[in-house]
């Protein structure tokens, strides 16, 4: 197993245990930082992946945008889901 | 139950599409064995889409980055459509936002200090950064969607550092227009001009100078100036604040 | 100029069917007023009773005026039943012709449905809003059983055009030989299509007043018995049709008009011995409630139907019993 | 050299979509005469795309690059027919849309304008990706539309619909993503040329994946239940547009999944499963609706269920007729859901009870009677042809019992029509207010078409003779 497999696997893991908490917390706001998480890992793999074009996007509108965007939603609301 | 049945179809779901995905090749892979078909002239060729890309993109297109090549210039009309999606996004949020648009200015707290004068700072930065990346899109990675993002970002700045603070939506609403029609505009004078819409109809110029690969460079401007204002105004509409 | 003339015999043939099928309905509803009254130890009227009643009906002038769909809704009723008789053979003659005439003739069998549904609305006469309420509910009723009994038919003789379906039969057998669980299934919704006790809920002249037709008089009312002396025809035919053969016993291919002659003769006494059938039916059963009858059609009929069809489909699949 | 640019029907709405903002800061009162003009512009062209598609199909390159290394738009007959049809209706409905009172007006039109534009897309694109596109356009605007009325109604309709919508729109990204891994192209006629490369479980997956994606957009059986709440919270124009735009165009580009990029026979009886489903679950449920736009929502997943039943059944006959059923619900659901938004304005309630006498105005009665009588398959109407060829179809493929379930959920169909024809047409009832002409403008332009080519529909079948080489593959 080479450094490059090693890495993208914990990535991968990592990543899938944030999309497992993001559905499962009952705090939106701990999920919308998952997701801005989900979405911060895909970009690194897709740095790594050799692709910045799709990285820099990812990161600016996945992680960033985004989650802003679902903050003030849920500012709006309520931060514990019933 | 219900929590159960629904883990159940998830893992089923999960175990059909990885079996599927099994047989896509990860990385490189020999594509010699691949050949299309052009419907329009009814022909057969030995050539791989992405192989083509690679090898003719630059000289197709001007542009020297292949990636800005496959979404401005070969799949210019999927942009348009994406860049619609966008706008439909923000058009959207703003019509069931509209409601709030009575609501009375709340009492919000101040930000301190040090990151009213930081945000102060680097908003203009952060703009030019925006407008590097999508000015450079055809030289460089990146392009008019995550400079326009990097742009709304400085505006999100803004908004977290004063509360008050919201951007003029009538002055949104004119560029994210103006960038639209630039883009169509540029589409239908290709179709006037050679009878191809969205045809690159401009010089394309040398190879990684700034001003070259055609109407590449306009429509990267259009869409990040349409992206960047999009994005401020879902951001504006999903703050609230307003008279 | 041949075309035209041709076209003018179609049209002089079409009119002389339809016309004598209306007869022949004023005709039996005459017998069975007779009939009934019979049974129940009366005189009763006379048989040609009801032409006169028509005829008077027609003459009249009628002042009551609801609005346009009031005025329109008897036509529509008529329309539908004389579009229906157009698609039925009648003695083996048909006047319109059409590939899946079984599933045509379901279809076309709903338009006087919407015509009560119409014309009752148009009369703002509650006993009319009951009455129509009724008369979907029983259509819904015995639509069911009439549907897979329908099924059975074109499974077995595995057509859906009812020339082949005649032509089949006459040189076969009788579908009410093949399969007589059908046949009674069908009788059953018949009964209730025909609006007979003990189905005759949506009417129920002594209840509500003959429901959908309570507020209509003077023409419309003629225009309405003539609509249901078609209606008596287009029934009684369609059961003779699907189970005995249509009446077609010789086959104008060889015979000529001979054959055309004999043939509504034959379908003439076959319709009469159904109409009689559901007559006596009629006279010595009381009515049902709607809710009865609905259970009544969906217990029943719907599964005596069902194993017709089952019949019809291991005849066909399996033993291949017609060509 | 094409003499018509199938293009400019997508490039001309969204040239106005993005134009109506700066429109609007001068003055509100042009807005809808120009969404109406282009609209009308837009049908015209459609009128011509069709005539010159009827000849020869059109290939429209995009960009000046061949497929499939660029985008190319295919217009075939039946293509240009159903971007016609939805063209057609959008014109209509447009001068309906012009009562539109509530703000923002602007976003209304907006969105209008690039539903329009999504539906046609989907229906003239010759790529896949590209469908996906324009799928992703129709359904985003529909979810902005659907929510429009901003009250409970309309937020739990659109809601239920974006979290359908976007796991439909998700299944279609990857059964694209999983045809692009194996054949290394977009374009759908290059796919279809060399399908048989494909491993076949990847084939069967990204089948199953399309068939579901569109499966939402197109109301089949189980991911249909955002139909009748986003239907009925959604503004009346917007109903009349969901039911008679974006679901033809999603069973559109569905029939093209099945027919033209897969060209799967020995797979339909599953189609066919799932239409009937969709038609008996769908009749049966809008029996027992009390409110008219619930009803006539589940009446519609009920008329989609017998266009995929149609497709399923695969024969020329069948697909013909579920062609046919296409044009008719497009024309009467459009008209019944316009004249249900009378009905609703005019009563102030959506109980079907209450609304007594409200068809006695000629204006009214006329129209909802012959959209009513349409939708039943009645025969001087165009919805007859389509239910009869379908039915016909089916018959000699030997789909027996399928048949049964489709009569029978006709007849269920026809009952609470009928007790819906019998509320209307009562008498007293109170006195309503006449309809605008923006009312009953559009309710007898529907009519109009359903009577004329109910009694001679010799030149739509003309039209739909070009199904068998659809069905083989064609374009």
């Amino acid at each position: 197993m080479d450094l490059f497999t090693l890495v993208s696997l914990i990535l991968i893991i990592a990543m899938l245990i944030a999309a497992v908490v993001a559905a499962e917390i009952k705090d939106l706001l701990s999920a919308a930082i998952a997701m801005g998480i989900v979405s911060l890992i895909v970009s690194i793999l897709f740095y790594i992946l050799q692709a910045p074009d799709v990285a820099i996007t990812e990161a600016s509108i996945g992680a960033g945008l985004s989650l802003a965007i679902m903050i003030f939603a849920i500012k709006h609301t309520e931060r514990w889901e019933k | 139950m219900k929590r159960i049945l629904g883990g159940v179809i998830a893992v089923l779901i999960f175990i059909v599409l990885a079996l599927a995905f099994v047989h896509i090749p990860f990385g490189n892979i020999d594509l010699a064995e691949y050949h299309y078909y052009n419907p329009v002239d009814n022909e057969h060729t030995q050539d791989s889409v992405p192989q083509h890309y690679l090898d003719e993109g630059k000289k197709e297109t001007g542009s020297t980055n292949i990636v800005t090549a496959v979404v401005v210039d070969y799949r210019g009309f999927d942009t348009l459509g994406e860049v619609t999606v966008l706008f439909l996004a923000s058009t959207g949020v703003g019509s069931i936002m509209y409601i709030f648009e009575k609501e009375k200015r709340r009492k919000v707290r101040r930000a301190n200090a040090v990151v009213e004068t930081a945000s102060k700072l680097l908003f203009g930065f952060i703009i030019l950064f925006g407008a590097y990346i999508f000015v450079h899109g055809h030289l460089t990675p990146g392009g008019g969607f995550p400079g326009g993002a990097v742009i709304a970002s400085s505006f999100l700045l803004l908004y977290l550092a004063y509360p008050r603070f919201h951007a003029e939506h009538k002055n949104l609403n004119i560029a994210e227009s103006l960038a639209g029609l630039t883009f169509v505009g540029v589409g239908i004078l290709g179709l006037f001009l050679a009878g191809y819409f969205l045809y690159n109809f401009l010089p394309f110029g040398l190879p990684t100078y700034l001003f070259s690969a055609g109407v590449i460079p306009v429509i990267y401007v259009a869409v990040g100036v349409k992206v960047g204002s999009e994005l401020t105004g879902i951001v504006d509409a999903m703050m609230g604040v307003r008279e | 100029m041949i075309d035209w003339i041709n076209v003018l015999i179609q049209a002089g043939v079409t009119a002389l069917y339809l016309f004598l099928a209306i007869v022949i309905g004023l005709l039996f509803l005459g017998i069975g007023r007779k009939v009934t009254a019979r049974i129940h130890n009366r005189v009763g009227p006379p048989v040609y009773q009801n032409f006169i009643d028509v005829g008077k009906l027609l003459a009249k002038k009628t002042n009551i005026r609801h609005n346009w769909i009031f005025d329109f809704a008897p036509l529509f009723g008529l329309a539908g039943v004389l579009l229906t008789l157009a698609y039925l053979p009648m003695g083996g003659y048909r006047l319109l012709s059409g590939e899946g005439d079984l599933i045509l003739l379901l279809y076309v069998m709903v338009i006087p449905a919407l015509g009560f549904a119409l014309g009752a609305g148009a009369s703002s006469n509650p006993n009319a809003g009951v009455g129509v309420m009724r008369a979907l509910t029983l259509m819904l009723s015995y639509e069911m059983p009439f549907l897979l009994v329908l099924l059975s038919i074109m499974i077995l003789y595995n057509t859906a055009s009812l020339d082949v379906l005649l032509s089949k039969q006459m040189h076969f057998a009788w579908a009410i030989a093949m399969l007589p669980l059908s046949a009674l299934a069908a009788d059953m919704a018949l009964q209730g299509m025909m609006m007979e006790k003990p189905f005759d809920i949506p009417l129920a002249p002594h209840e509500i007043a003959s429901g959908p037709m309570v507020e209509f008089g003077g023409k419309y009312l003629g225009m309405l018995m003539l609509y249901s002396a078609g209606s008596v025809i287009v029934e009684t035919t369609l059961f003779v049709d699907l189970f005995l053969g249509g009446g077609v016993v010789l086959d104008p291919a060889t015979y000529g008009i001979l054959a055309y002659v004999v043939n509504y003769l034959v379908w003439f006494l076959l319709i009469f011995v159904v109409w009689l059938i559901a007559l006596f039916i009629n006279a010595v059963f009381p009515r049902f409630r709607i809710e009865q009858a609905f259970k009544f059609y969906w217990k029943w009929p719907t599964i005596i139907a069902a194993i017709g069809l089952v019949q019809a489909y291991i005849m066909s699949a399996f033993l291949g019993v017609m060509p | 050299m094409i003499a018509v640019h199938p293009v400019l029907l997508i490039a001309i709405p969204l040239f106005f979509a993005f134009l109506l903002p700066l429109i609007g800061l001068f003055s509100k009162k042009v807005l809808k005469y120009v969404v109406t003009g282009t609209i009308a512009l837009n049908t015209i062209i459609a009128l011509l795309v069709f005539r010159e598609a009827l000849n020869s199909p059109i290939f429209d390159i995009l960009g000046g690059f061949k497929p499939p290394l660029g985008i190319v738009l295919m217009v075939g007959p039946l293509g240009g027919f159903i971007a016609l049809i939805i063209n057609m209706a959008g014109l209509i409905i447009s001068i309906y849309g012009m009562e539109m009172k509530k703000e923002p007006l602007v976003k209304y039109y907006m969105l209008s304008l690039l539903l329009l534009m999504g539906a046609n897309g989907m229906v003239l694109t010759g790529d896949l990706f590209n469908l996906f596109v324009f799928l992703e356009v129709t359904s985003i605007a529909s979810y902005g539309l659907a929510a429009y009325n901003k009250d409970l109604k309309g937020f739990e309709g659109a809601l239920k619909y974006v979290i359908l919508g976007s796991i439909g729109s998700t299944f279609v990204l990857i059964g694209i993503a999983l045809i692009y891994s194996q054949l290394r192209t977009l374009n759908m006629l290059d796919i279809a040329t060399r399908l048989n490369e494909m491993d076949p479980y990847v084939k069967i997956v990204a089948f199953t994946s399309l068939f579901l994606g569109f499966g939402v957009e197109a109301e089949m059986f189980p991911l249909n239940t955002w139909v009748p709440e986003t239907y009925d919270g959604a503004p009346h124009s917007v109903s009349a547009m969901f039911a008679s735009m974006s679901a033809k165009a999603g069973i559109f580009a569905l029939a093209r999944v099945i027919f033209t990029i897969f060209a799967f026979t020995n797979y339909l009886w599953f189609v066919v499963i799932m239409g009937v489903l969709t038609v008996f679950f769908g009749e049966i449920i809008a029996y027992a609706q009390r409110d008219i736009k619930r009803m006539l929502a589940y009446s519609s997943i009920g008329q989609m269920g017998m266009i995929l039943m149609g497709l399923g059944i695969g024969t020329t006959m069948a697909v013909e007729g579920a062609f046919f059923q296409m044009f008719s619900h497009a024309m009467a659901k459009a008209l019944l859901f316009i004249a249900a938004g009378y009905m609703i304005y005019a009563t102030q309630t959506e109980k079907m009870s209450e609304m007594k006498g409200i068809g006695r105005n000629p204006l009214i009665g006329i129209p909802l009677l012959i959209g009513i009588l349409s939708i039943l398959g009645m025969p001087p109407f165009i919805g007859f042809y389509g239910k009869f060829y379908i039915l016909m179809g089916g018959f000699s493929e030997g789909y027996y019992a399928i048949i049964a379930l489709f009569l029978a959920a006709s007849l269920v169909e026809v009952a609470y029509y009928a007790r819906f024809i019998k509320i209307a047409f009562e008498g007293g009832g109170k006195r309503y207010p006449s309809p605008k002409a923006t009312v009953y403008i559009p309710l007898l332009l529907f009519a109009v078409i359903i009577v004329i080519f109910g009694v001679y529909p010799k030149p739509i079948f003309e039209i739909l003779s070009h199904v068998t080489t659809f069905l083989t593959g064609g374009v």
